[in-house]
C-alpha cells in the first residue's frame, strides 16, 4: 500500500478508513452529543463528497489495484477500483453526502447519549459499504459484506425497546446471513480449490456450464436476498422503517445498490460467459418483484413501510434492466446489452437519489409531527413548505415523470426492450415487450401511489389534532434534501453526461459501448442508439412548459385580470365539512384492492351494526409469510421436535446409542 | 434557410392547433346534438365559454395551496408541448426530436398527476374520489397505450413519430393486420384517457359518477378556462397521434409551403370525420359502471398484445 | 520349559471360565452374588496372567498379576460389600430387559465377537491368540449388562467387569501393556471406583434410592 | 526443562490448593498457578518456534507445532478462566450455594484438570494419553455435581458412566494399536510411542488398524461429543459451575479431538485409503445437523451453548476428516477461535445467570440496559460464535465452506441448512435477552469481564489480520496432519 502514486484506490481506502476514524471519534464524544452532531456528521459528509469525486475520477482513470497489510496469512486484502466500482463509489458518496448533512440536523434534537454509539455504527456502516465496492478478493468481500449487515442490524435495532424492532432486526440479520452463506458458496464454486481467492483467480477459473449455472444461481439468490428480490424480500418492509429515517434512507438508497453491484460484479465480471437463460430468470424475477412491490406499497398507510415496498419495486425495475442486458449478451447482441446495462445502472443511481430524498422527507415529517401513519397526516404543506417541495420533486421523480431522472432510466429500459426483434427465439422475443408492459404498469401504479402519499400527507385538511404546530426542518436537514433534489433535476435534465460515464463502465465490463453516433449527439439530445430510432430532450420539455406557463400567466393577467377571492369549497349542500370526510390512504387504495384482490391476504374487521363506536380495521398481509416462511419454520420445528427425541433422558438409552454405533462401525469396518 | 422555415413551421403548427382544439370539441358536441336530434349550441360554443370564463373573478377554496393555482398553467403548458411534438401538419419539426412516443405518454402521465394532486388539494371527498378514479384509469390505460405504440414502433424500428410517419405514410401502401388490432385498442384507450362516454361522461353533474370533472370541480374563471382548453387540446393531441400512426397520409414535410396548405386541408377533413365518428360512438354506447372499466381496458391491452404477437408471427 | 500346548490348553480353559462368569453375571438377580462373581472373574484373570507370565517368563507381568489380584479380588469386592452394608441396599436387581432376552442377545454378541476377532487371531503371534475373541465377547457382554440394569451399583459392577475384559484382551493379544501404562490404568480404575462410591452416597442422600429412573429429568423432549 | 515447569506447576498447584483451597486467598493462588503455567507454555512455544519439534525425557514427551499451539491455547484459556472464576466463586460463596471445602475441591480439581490436559497434549506415549484422558474425566466429574442439586447429580452420573464406557472403548483401541505396533516395533516401551508409530505407520497391519480406529473414534468421539455419543455433554455443561463449563467446552473437547486426529494420522498412513477421513466426515456432519436442530428446543442458556459446542466440534471433525492443506488449516484455526469465543461466552453467561438468578433464557431480559459490559460481551460473543465476519470464526468457516464446496460439494447443502438453523435458533434466543427492558439486579462483587473482551479482541484480530508467525505455525501443523 504505497502512497507514492496517489490513485483512486488509495483515495477510496483512505476515505473509508477516515470514516471508521470518525465513527470512533463519535463514540469518544458520546458524552457531548452536540459535538457529534455539529462536527462528526458534517465531517462524514465532507468525506462522502470526496468519495463521490474519487468515484468520478475512477470512472475515467485506468484500473488501479493495491494490497492492504491486513487479511489471512497467504491472502492479504486486495482492493481494486475500476469504472464499475467507481460508478458505485460516486453513488455512495453523492447520496451519503446529502444524508449525512440531514443527519447532522436530524440527531441534533434527540440529545441523549445514544447519538455517539449511533454515529459509530453509522460511519462503520458507510465505511463497510465503501470497502465492499473496492474489495478485490472473496475473503475481504465477505468480511465487509457481513460487517455491513451487522452494523446496519445495530442501527435497525437502535430503539430496541419495541418488540417489533427486535423482530425486524432478527429477520433482517437472518436473511442477510443466509444470503451471505450462499454468496460464499458461489465463491467456493468459482475458486477452484487451490486456496487463491483473489477475483483475478476467480476470473481465470474456467467452469463447465453446469458449475457456472450453479455459481450463477447461488450468487443471484445470495445477492437477491440482500437486494430484496421477490421471494426473499420479507425483511425489507420490516427492517427499513424500524431504523431512524436517515439510516433507512441510507439502507434503501445505498445498501440495496451494493447488492446490485455485487450481482453485476460476480455475474458479468467473475463468472462471465453469460447465457440468455440466466438473463430470462433475472428478467422474470425483476418483473414479478416490481409488480409485487408496487401493489403492496399501495396498500400501506405507514409512510416508511410504503417507501420500503417501493424500494422492492425499484429493485425489480433495475433487475429488469440487467436481465434485458443479460438476455441480449447471451444471444450475441452486445450493443443492445450495453443499452440494457446502462438503463439498469442509471436507474440504480436514480433510485438511490430519489429514495434517499423521500426517506429524508419522511424523516422530517416524523421529526416535526411525530407521525408515521398517513391517515393521521394531512395539510402539512402549510407547516412544512420546503419539505413539501422536496417531497414533491422526489415523488415526481419516483413516478418516472418526464423532466426528472426517474423517467430517463425507465425510458432507456423501454428502448432496450424494443431491441427485442434482434432475438432469435420467438418466445423470448414476444416475452420481452410483455415485461415492458409490466414495467409500464408498475410505473403507472407508482404514480398512483405517490399521488396518494402526497395528496393525503401534504394536501387537504389536517386529519389529526397536533399538540403543537409542526416546525419546518432545520437548516442542515433542508440542505441535505436540497442536495438530493438538485441531483434529481441534474440527472433528469443532463442525462447525456452520466450516460457517457456509464459507457466507460460498460466498456470495461462487456468490452462494448454505445454506438458513437449516440455519443456524438451533444448534451441536449439523449439518443440511445440512433437519432432515427428515438431521442428525448428533457431540457426542451422543461423550457417549453415553463415558457408556456409564464406566457399564459402574463397574457391572462394583462388581457383579462387577476382578481381572486376565497370561499368555502362546494359541499354538495351538506352543511358541515369535516376533515373526516377526506379520503384516507386505505380508501385511496380501494380500487387496487378491488382489481388485484387475489394478490393480497386481507383481514377485515367490520364493526357490528349496533356498535356505538364503529371502527373499521383492515390489515393487509404478505402472502409470502404463510406460503414460504412459516412452512419452513414449521418444518424446522417439526424436525427439531423429532430430533429432540434423541435426548430423552434415560441413561440406558444413551448407552444403547453408543453400543449400536460401535457395532455398526465394526460391521462397516470389515 | 431550412432551419428558419422549420421554426416558422413549428410556431405555426403549435398556434394553429391550439386555436382549432376548442373547435374540435365544439364539432363533436354538435355532431352528438344532431344525432340526438337536438339543434345543439353551435360549433363555436367552446370559444364563447372560454371568453366568458376568462372575464369572471376566480373563486378559491380556503385551504387551496399554490399547487392548486399553478396546476392549470402546467396542464396547458404540457398539452401545448404535446401538440408541438406530434407531427400534426408537418414532420421533422425542430421540437420533434425532443420526445418520442414513450415521452409523450410520460407527458400525459405528468399532466394527469398534477390534475389529481390539484383535485386532492381542496380536501373535499369529491376531489380525492375523482383523483383515485383518474389514477386508476391512468394505470390501466398506460400498458395498453404502450403496447399499441410498441406494435407501431416494432414495424418501423423506431419510437420517434416522424420516423413512424415516414415509414408508414410515405412508404409504399402495405396493409398491416397487427396495426388493425392496435388501432381498435388505441381508440378504446383514447376514450378512456379523454373521459369520453364509455368510461366517464364529460357533461355530467352527478358528483359521484364523475372522474375527470370531479377533480376540476373547484376550479373557476381563468383556471377553469385553461383546464377546459387543455382538455380539448389533449383530445386533439390524442386524435392527431392516432392520425400520425394509423392514418399518416397527407402530412407535409417541414419547409415546403404548398405541402403545408394541402396538409391543413387534409387535417380539417380528417378531424371532421374523427369528430363525427367519436360522436357516433358516444351516442351508441352508455357510461359503464366504474368497476367495469378494468375489463374494458383489459380487452384493449389484450387486443394490442395480440396485434404485437401477430406482428412477430406473420412478420407483418 | 513345559510343553506349550499344555499351558495354552490351561489358558483356553481359564478363558472359557471367564466367558462363563461373564454370562453368569449377565443373568444374576442378586447384588451380593453379583459381587462374588465379579471377584471370581478377577481371580480367573489373575490366574491366567500368572500362567502367561510363567510361560513367556516376562518378569514385569508378575507385578501386574500381584496388583490385579490385590485390586480385583480383594480390594474392590470388599469395598463394594462395605458400600452395600453402609447403604443397606439388600435387594435384588430389576432389569430393563428380562433375562431370557438378555441371554439371546448375549449369544449373538459372542458369535459376532468371534467372527470379528477371527482375522486378528491368525496374525497374532502370542500363544493366547485364540482367547482374543473371548475377551471381546466379555467386553460386549458387560456393556450389555450395563445397558440392561436399573440400579446404579449393578451398572458400576458392569463397568468393572468390562475393565476385566479389557485386561484379559491386553494379556491375550499382546502379553500386557508396558508396565507404566498398566499401572496408570489400574490407578484410574481404583480412583474411578472410589468416585463411584462417593456418588452412591450423594445419590442416596438426595433420592433415597439408587434407582436410575430418578436420574431422567434432563431431557429435550 | 520447560516441560517440567509446565506440568509441575499445575500438579503442585493441585496439591497446595487441596490443602489451602478453602482459604480467602485461594482464588488468587489458583490464578497465580495458572499464570505460572501459562508463562511456562509461552517459553516452550518460543522454543518450539525457534528450533522445531523436541523429544524430551527419553522420548516420553513429544512437542511439535501441532500440539504446542494447543498447549499454549490450553494454558491461556485456563489462566483466563481462573481470572474469571475469582469473582464468580466469591459470588457463589457469598450467596451460600458453595461451602468453603467445596471451594477447596473446586480449586484443587481445577489445577489437576489443567495438569491432565497438558499431560495428554505433551505425552508421546499413546497409553499415557489414555490415562490422562481418563484422569481428566475423573477430575471434572466431581465438579459437575458441585452444587448437589438433583439435576447436577444426574448430569454427573451420566457424564461419568458414558465417558468411562467411551474411554474403555478407547483403551481397547489402544490395545489393538499396540498389538499392531508390536508386530513391527517389537515389544517393550517403544511400541506405544507416537513418534515411532508415525515412522512405521506404513507397515502396520491394515485390518487391525481399521478396527483400532473404530474403537478409538467411538472412545474419544464420546469425549469430543460427536453426534450419537453426545448425550452427556449438554447436561454436564449446563449443570456444572460456569468456569467448569467454559473449561470443558473450550479445552477438553479440543484435547479429545487432538487424540482422534493423532489416531487418524496413523490409520491414514496404514490404510492408504480415506476410510478414517470418511468416518470423521460422516460423524462431523451428523453432529452439525443434529446439534443445529436441537438448538431451537433449548430453554437453558448453558445447554444452548453446549449444543453450539457440539455443532462446532462437528465442523472441526468434518474439516479434519476432509483433509487437504486448506481444510486442515481451517480446522486448526477453528479449534483456536472456537475455544476462545466459547469460553468468552460462558464467562458472560456466567455473570448474566448470576445477575438474574436463573439460567432460563425467558427470565433474562435487558442485559445491555442493566450492565452494558455483560450485555455487549454476550451479544458480540454470540455473533462471533455464529460466524459473523469480522471475527475469526468466520475466517475458518469461510475456508472450510469454500474447500468443502470444491472437494465435497454434496455436503454443502447440509452445512448451509444447519448453519442457517443454528443462526436462527441462537440469535433468536440471545437477542431478547440482550435488548429490551432490564429485569436483573446488581451483582455483589464487580464481575471480571476483562477476559471476555481480551478473548473477543484476539478472535477479532485472527479474523482481520493473522500475524505471519502464527500462520506459519498453523501451516506446519497442517502439513504434519496432512
Amino acid at each position: 500500500m504505497d502512497f507514492s502514486s496517489f490513485r483512486p484506490v488509495e483515495a477510496a481506502v483512505t476515505l473509508s478508513v477516515i470514516w471508521i476514524g470518525l465513527g470512533g471519534a463519535g463514540l469518544a464524544f458520546a458524552r457531548a452529543p452536540r459535538v457529534v452532531t455539529d462536527w462528526v456528521f458534517p465531517a462524514g459528509a465532507a468525506v462522502a463528497l470526496a468519495l463521490a469525486l474519487t468515484g468520478l475520477w475512477a470512472m475515467n482513470a485506468p484500473v488501479s489495484t493495491a494490497v492492504l497489510p491486513a487479511g489471512l496469512p497467504d491472502l492479504p486484502f486486495h482492493v481494486r477500483v475500476d469504472p464499475l466500482s467507481g460508478f458505485f463509489l460516486l453513488l455512495l458518496g453523492g447520496v451519503s453526502f446529502g444524508i449525512s448533512l440531514f443527519s447532522a440536523g436530524y440527531f441534533r434534537g434527540s440529545g441523549d447519549s445514544s447519538v455517539g454509539l449511533m454515529s459509530l455504527q453509522y460511519h462503520v456502516f458507510l465505511a463497510s459499504m465503501g470497502f465492499v465496492l473496492i474489495a478485490d478478493d472473496a475473503y475481504l468481500f465477505m468480511v465487509v459484506w457481513e460487517s455491513m449487515a451487522l452494523s446496519s442490524y445495530f442501527l435497525v435495532t437502535a430503539e430496541h425497546h419495541s418488540e417489533q424492532n427486535r423482530k425486524a432486526g432478527f429477520i433482517y440479520l437472518l436473511v442477510a446471513h443466509l444470503g451471505a452463506i450462499s454468496i460464499l458458496l458461489s465463491f467456493g464454486v468459482l475458486h477452484g480449490g487451490h486456496g487463491d481467492y483473489t477475483f483475478d483467480a476467480l476470473r481465470r477459473a474456467e467452469l463447465s456450464s453446469f458449475w457456472a449455472t450453479i455459481a450463477f444461481v447461488l450468487a443471484f439468490f445470495g445477492f437477491g436476498a440482500k437486494a430484496g428480490m421477490l421471494p426473499l424480500h420479507v425483511w425489507l418492509p420490516e427492517a427499513h422503517p424500524a431504523a431512524p429515517s436517515p439510516v433507512s434512507a441510507l439502507m434503501s438508497g445505498v445498501m440495496l445498490k451494493t447488492a446490485i453491484y455485487g450481482m453485476v460484479r460476480v455475474i458479468y465480471d467473475l463468472i462471465g460467459g453469460i447465457r440468455w437463460e440466466w438473463g430470462l430468470t433475472v428478467l422474470l424475477f425483476g418483473a414479478a418483484t416490481s409488480l409485487f412491490g408496487v401493489l403492496f406499497a399501495l396498500m400501506q398507510h405507514d409512510l416508511k413501510r410504503l417507501l420500503a415496498y417501493h424500494s422492492v419495486e425499484n429493485i425489480g425495475i433495475i433487475l429488469i434492466g440487467i436481465g434485458l442486458s443479460m438476455v441480449f449478451l447471451g444471444s450475441g447482441h452486445p450493443v443492445a446489452a450495453v443499452l440494457g446495462l446502462i438503463a439498469g445502472l442509471y436507474h440504480t443511481l436514480n433510485h438511490a437519489v430519489f429514495k434517499g430524498l423521500l426517506f429524508l422527507g419522511a424523516g422530517a415529517i416524523l421529526k416535526s409531527t411525530g407521525l408515521r401513519n398517513l391517515n393521521e397526516m394531512g395539510g402539512l404543506i402549510r407547516y412544512l413548505p420546503h419539505t413539501a417541495l422536496y417531497f414533491l420533486i422526489g415523488a415526481l421523480a419516483i413516478s418516472a415523470l418526464p423532466p426528472l431522472n426517474g423517467f430517463v432510466s425507465e425510458w432507456l429500459t423501454f428502448q432496450a426492450s424494443l431491441q427485442a426483434p434482434l432475438l432469435e427465439s420467438s418466445v423470448v422475443r414476444s416475452l420481452v415487450p410483455i415485461v415492458a408492459a409490466v414495467l409500464a404498469l408498475s410505473g403507472a401504479l407508482t404514480g398512483m401511489c405517490f399521488v396518494k402519499v402526497y395528496g393525503v400527507a401534504f394536501l387537504g385538511q389536517h386529519r389529526h389534532e397536533l399538540a403543537e404546530t409542526p416546525r419546518e426542518a432545520s437548516r442542515w436537514e433542508r440542505a441535505g434534501m436540497l442536495w438530493l433534489a438538485a441531483a434529481c433535476f441534474a440527472l433528469g435534465l443532463l442525462p447525456v453526461f452520466m450516460i457517457g460515464q456509464l459507457n466507460n463502465v460498460s466498456q470495461a465490463l462487456i468490452k462494448a459501448g454505445l454506438p458513437d453516433e449516440a455519443m456524438a449527439s451533444g448534451w441536449l439530445w439523449l439518443v440511445p442508439t440512433s437519432s432515427a430510432q428515438a431521442s428525448y430532450s428533457p431540457i426542451v420539455f422543461l423550457l417549453v412548459i415553463a415558457a408556456v406557463f409564464a406566457l399564459t400567466y402574463l397574457v391572462v393577467r394583462q388581457v383579462y385580470h387577476g382578481r381572486l377571492r376565497r370561499s368555502d369549497p362546494w359541499d354538495c349542500g351538506f352543511p358541515a365539512q369535516t376533515s373526516r370526510m377526506e379520503d384516507t390512504a386505505d380508501g385511496f387504495g380501494q380500487p387496487i384492492r378491488q382489481i388485484f384482490a387475489p394478490v393480497y391476504l386481507i383481514h377485515r374487521e367490520i364493526p357490528r351494526a349496533d356498535d356505538p363506536r364503529p371502527v373499521f380495521k383492515q390489515e393487509i398481509e404478505d402472502r409470502h409469510w404463510n406460503a414460504i416462511y412459516s412452512p419452513i419454520a414449521r418444518f424446522a420445528e417439526f424436525l427439531s421436535g423429532h430430533i429432540g427425541k434423541v435426548q430423552q433422558g434415560r441413561i440406558s438409552v444413551y448407552l444403547l446409542y453408543s453400543f449400536l454405533t460401535l457395532i455398526a462401525l465394526l460391521v462397516f469396518a470389515q | 434557410m431550412k432551419q428558419a422555415s422549420g421554426i416558422i413551421f413549428q410556431v405555426l403548427q403549435s398556434v394553429l392547433v391550439v386555436l382549432i382544439a376548442p373547435l374540435v370539441l365544439g364539432w363533436v358536441n354538435q355532431c352528438r346534438a344532431w344525432l340526438q336530434n337536438r339543434s345543439g349550441p353551435g360549433v363555436w360554443q367552446p370559444y364563447r365559454v372560454l371568453n366568458k370564463l376568462f372575464h369572471k373573478d376566480a373563486v378559491l377554496a380556503h385551504d387551496a395551496s399554490l399547487l392548486f393555482r399553478s396546476t392549470p398553467y402546467i396542464l396547458f403548458g404540457c398539452m401545448w408541448l404535446a401538440v408541438g411534438i406530434v407531427p400534426v401538419l408537418a414532420t421533422s419539426l425542430p421540437f420533434a426530436p425532443a420526445a418520442d412516443v414513450i415521452a409523450l405518454v410520460g407527458l400525459f402521465a405528468l399532466a394527469r398527476v398534477f390534475v389529481s394532486l390539484a383535485g386532492m388539494d381542496i380536501g373535499t371527498s369529491f376531489g380525492t374520489l375523482g383523483a383515485r378514479r383518474e389514477m386508476m384509469i391512468g394505470f390501466l390505460a398506460e400498458p395498453a397505450m404502450l403496447m399499441t405504440l410498441f406494435t407501431a414502433s416494432l414495424i418501423s424500428h423506431s419510437t420517434s413519430l416522424p420516423t413512424i410517419v415516414d415509414t408508414l405514410g410515405h412508404g409504399e401502401l402495405v396493409i398491416y393486420p397487427s396495426m388493425a388490432f392496435a388501432a381498435v385498442a388505441f381508440v378504446m384507450v383514447l376514450l378512456a384517457e379523454n373521459a369520453r362516454i364509455p368510461i366517464d361522461n364529460p357533461s355530467t353533474h352527478l358528483e359521484l359518477t364523475m372522474i375527470h370533472e370531479a377533480m376540476i370541480l373547484e376550479y373557476s374563471a381563468r383556471h377553469l378556462a385553461l383546464v377546459e382548453w387543455a382538455t380539448s387540446l389533449k383530445l386533439t393531441a390524442y386524435i392527431t397521434i392516432g392520425f400520425a400512426i394509423f392514418v399518416p397520409w397527407g402530412i407535409a414535410q417541414a419547409g415546403d409551403w404548398e405541402g403545408l396548405l394541402i396538409a391543413f386541408a387534409v387535417l380539417l377533413v380528417k378531424l371532421a370525420l374523427a369528430g363525427a365518428g367519436l360522436a357516433l360512438l358516444e351516442t351508441v354506447s352508455a357510461k359503464m359502471r366504474i368497476f367495469r372499466a378494468p375489463e374494458f381496458l383489459g380487452t384493449a391491452f389484450m387486443l394490442a398484445t395480440l396485434g404485437m404477437l401477430i406482428h412477430f408471427l406473420l412478420e407483418a | 520349559m513345559p510343553s506349550l500346548p499344555l499351558w495354552s490348553q490351561l489358558i483356553n480353559l481359564l478363558a472359557a471360565l471367564l466367558l462363563l462368569l461373564a454370562f453368569a453375571m449377565l443373568t444374576q438377580r442378586r447384588v451380593l452374588s453379583l459381587i462374588r462373581l465379579f471377584a471370581a472373574q478377577g481371580f480367573v484373570l489373575a490366574l491366567s496372567t500368572l500362567v502367561v507370565a510363567y510361560t513367556t517368563n516376562q518378569p514385569d507381568l508378575y507385578m501386574s498379576v500381584a496388583v490385579t489380584f490385590g485390586l480385583k479380588v480383594l480390594a474392590l469386592p470388599w469395598f463394594l460389600h462395605w458400600l452395600i452394608r453402609k447403604l443397606n441396599v439388600q435387594w435384588d436387581i430389576e432389569t430393563v430387559i428380562n433375562i431370557p432376552v438378555q441371554m439371546l442377545v448375549g449369544i449373538v454378541l459372542v458369535i459376532f465377537a468371534f467372527n470379528l476377532a477371527a482375522p486378528i487371531s491368525e496374525i497374532a503371534g502370542t500363544i493366547t491368540k485364540s482367547t482374543l475373541g473371548i475377551a471381546i465377547a466379555s467386553i460386549l457382554l458387560s456393556f450389555l449388562m450395563m445397558i440392561a440394569r436399573r440400579k446404579a451399583v449393578s451398572q458400576v459392577i458392569g463397568f468393572l467387569a468390562m475393565e476385566n475384559g479389557l485386561f484379559f484382551a491386553a494379556t491375550s493379544a499382546t502379553y500386557g501393556m508396558p508396565l507404566v501404562v498398566e499401572l496408570g490404568i489400574l490407578f484410574d480404575v481404583l480412583v474411578g471406583t472410589l468416585v463411584f462410591g462417593v456418588f452412591f452416597f450423594q445419590i442416596r442422600e438426595t433420592f433415597e434410592s439408587l434407582d436410575i429412573h430418578h436420574l431422567e429429568k434432563l431431557k429435550d423432549r | 526443562m520447560e516441560i517440567l515447569l509446565l506440568l509441575g506447576a499445575p500438579f503442585a498447584g493441585g496439591i497446595v490448593l487441596a490443602v489451602w483451597g478453602h482459604r480467602r486467598f485461594a482464588p488468587e493462588l489458583n490464578s497465580g498457578m495458572s499464570l505460572l503455567t501459562f508463562l511456562a507454555a509461552c517459553v516452550l512455544t518460543a522454543r518450539i518456534i525457534a528450533d522445531g519439534p523436541i523429544l524430551a525425557w527419553n522420548r516420553a514427551f513429544f512437542v511439535d507445532p501441532f500440539n504446542v499451539f494447543l498447549v499454549a491455547l490450553t494454558a491461556f484459556v485456563a489462566f483466563t478462566t481462573s481470572l474469571f472464576s475469582r469473582p464468580y466463586m466469591r459470588i457463589e460463596a457469598h450467596t451460600g450455594r458453595l461451602s468453603p471445602n467445596r471451594l477447596r475441591l473446586y480449586h484443587s480439581m481445577f489445577q489437576l484438570f489443567t495438569f491432565t490436559m497438558l499431560l495428554a497434549l505433551l505425552t508421546n506415549n499413546v497409553g499415557i494419553l489414555w490415562v490422562a484422558m481418563e484422569a481428566a474425566t475423573l477430575t471434572t466429574v466431581l465438579l459437575v455435581s458441585l452444587y448437589r442439586t438433583p439435576a447436577s447429580l444426574e448430569a454427573a452420573w451420566k457424564y461419568f458412566i458414558l465417558c468411562s464406557v467411551g474411554i474403555a472403548q478407547a483403551l481397547f483401541g489402544t490395545i489393538l494399536l499396540y498389538f499392531a505396533a508390536e508386530k513391527v516395533l517389537g515389544s517393550g516401551g517403544t511400541a506405544l510411542l507416537w513418534t515411532d508409530l508415525n515412522q512405521v505407520k506404513g507397515q502396520l497391519e491394515p485390518t487391525v488398524m481399521s478396527l483400532a480406529f473404530v474403537f478409538l473414534l467411538v472412545g474419544y468421539g464420546t469425549k469430543v461429543g460427536l453426534a450419537p455419543l453426545h448425550n452427556w455433554l449438554p447436561d454436564a455443561h449446563a449443570e456444572g459451575p460456569t468456569p467448569i463449563s467454559a473449561v470443558l467446552s473450550g479445552l477438553l473437547l479440543n484435547v479429545a479431538l487432538y487424540a482422534v486426529v493423532r489416531a487418524k494420522v496413523l490409520v491414514e498412513g496404514a490404510l492408504g485409503n480415506n476410510f478414517a477421513g470418511n468416518l470423521m466426515m460422516g460423524f462431523g456432519l451428523l453432529s452439525v445437523v443434529i446439534a443445529a436442530f436441537l438448538l431451537s428446543r433449548q430453554r437453558d442458556i448453558k445447554r444452548l451453548f453446549a449444543y453450539s459446542s457440539i455443532e462446532h466440534m462437528g465442523l472441526m471433525t468434518f474439516a479434519f476428516g476432509m483433509g487437504g492443506a486448506l481444510a486442515t488449516f481451517a480446522g486448526l484455526l477453528h479449534m483456536t477461535v472456537h475455544s476462545l469465543t466459547k469460553s468468552a461466552i460462558f464467562f458472560a453467561v456466567g455473570h448474566a445467570a448470576q445477575k438474574s438468578g436463573t439460567q432460563v433464557m425467558a427470565d433474562i431480559r435487558g442485559l445491555i440496559e442493566s450492565n452494558p459490559t455483560i450485555g455487549w460481551g454476550l451479544m458480540l460473543g454470540s455473533l462471533a460464535i455464529l460466524g459473523m465476519p469480522p471475527f475469526g470464526v468466520f475466517a475458518s468457516e469461510f475456508m472450510l465452506l469454500t474447500a468443502a464446496m470444491h472437494q465435497e460439494p454434496w455436503a454443502t447443502p447440509f452445512l448451509l441448512a444447519a448453519l442457517g438453523v443454528a443462526f436462527a435458533a441462537i440469535f433468536g434466543k440471545v437477542q431478547p435477552m440482550v435488548f429490551g427492558k432490564a429485569s436483573v439486579e446488581r451483582l455483589p462483587h464487580p464481575p471480571a469481564l476483562i477476559p471476555v473482551f481480551v478473548h473477543l479482541a484476539i478472535v477479532l484480530l485472527l479474523g482481520l489480520y493473522m500475524p505471519p508467525y502464527l500462520a506459519e505455525w498453523y501451516r506446519q501443523a497442517a502439513a504434519l496432519i496432512g
